[in-house]
């Protein structure tokens, strides 16, 4: 609030570096999972048909997942008034 | 230069702990996130959408992973230790 | 030792920064192993008494635990005289 | 004075981006090499060798590993949503 | 000024390996403790005490974890490779 | 390319940098594996005999693994002439 300008862009590109580092992490994460969870079979070295199926819907259902948890973080973020 | 120095390393360390808070509060999230997805979620896939049970469970397991935080928390604190190893 | 006063103090300051990330970190993880080890019922979205129970017990044993660790932890490091 | 403070500010952001690419691509092959460890190697350890079944199963894995990274990445911004939360 | 530089650079060295071999650290024991929290300590949680079975598997988990750590230490410097990838 | 000397030299400085902190994380998630995978029984202090011998396969392996996955990482990179 008080800051001058110059820190408030400081601290607005840290937030944006934070934010580009999460999204990263989170896209690789979310590869992991749903690979480990999807892909089990090593004779061919191009995925299956089911394989693609799988890994789909278990990044839709995860990018849901996400969204909802982030709505019902936020929420109860909110209510704790002072949270420190 | 004594003075601005030391302002200097105030500012660095005010920017610091905004920034390690940020990264406590991205982390509670992403580890919450991937427990109640482990608890909550049926792994085969069979849909893409979550369905109505998966929901509540969703928001049953964010609620109660919050009050876990909040309970540890205030063992932390109260043990006259903050939370330090 | 030899170090002007200006870089103790950063040091110092370093070394602070890194113990309360890290201790933020061991924090997170605590509530992580002790949710997933104690909470596997979604039929209620408040904790039952059971599982508060479980949890305040896992929290417990884990300080203890990394309070002993610590300990041998700290010994281990001295005995190793030149441990690089 | 301020024309210089913000070139400062664009090469922190130049640096900056280059190292967060740089840690995605070391955290990319960190999880890969990680999860082909476990599907493809025998944790009986019989041997200090990779036995051929082996050796061809993680070059499968990591080709199907790269596969789902792919895909997932064409999904996260065909989304309108670059891979952000 | 150049002098000056290279100084200014030299003294960052310094720090980001202070920084690297303290995470470095860290991490040791983070791993080392929740291994040996895994191995050694019941997940029934019936009391809030570490009985003395406990105890004893965890101060001779530290001790193999320990040893553990010189093996690979040395196996990856004999190597002719440093610990890089 | 283009960059200065000076940058050039900060840049190399924080490849450096980052790839020691890397190797340093996989020395612990390697002694963490093998550690995991091999030693199960805490009735001595010290590692047995075939204690010691899978924790040597088990890296050995490891790092064969990483060099083989290494490879393979390399040519698919390079094959993605715009990985952006």
């Amino acid at each position: 609030d008080g800051l001058p300008e110059q820190d408030q862009a400081r601290m607005a590109s840290m937030i944006e570096h934070l934010q580009l580092r999460d999204s990263l992490r989170m896209y690789n994460s979310l590869v992991e999972r749903c690979f480990t969870d999807c892909v089990d079979n090593f004779t061919r070295k191009t995925l299956q048909k089911q394989e693609e199926t799988c890994v789909m819907r278990c990044a839709e259902k995860f990018l849901k997942h996400s969204m909802r948890v982030g709505m019902r973080f936020a929420e109860l973020n909110s209510q704790a008034a002072t949270p420190e | 230069m004594a003075a601005n120095n030391a302002v200097g390393i105030d500012k660095e360390q005010v920017f610091g702990m905004a920034e390690t808070e940020m990264e406590y509060r991205v982390e509670l999230f992403n580890r919450l996130a991937k427990t109640c997805f482990s608890k909550c979620v049926d792994k085969r896939y069979k849909e893409n959408e979550l369905n109505m049970g998966e929901n509540s469970c969703i928001d049953r397991c964010v609620s109660k992973y919050w009050q876990v935080n909040s309970m540890i928390g205030q063992l932390l604190s109260a043990g006259g230790r903050p939370p330090t190893m």
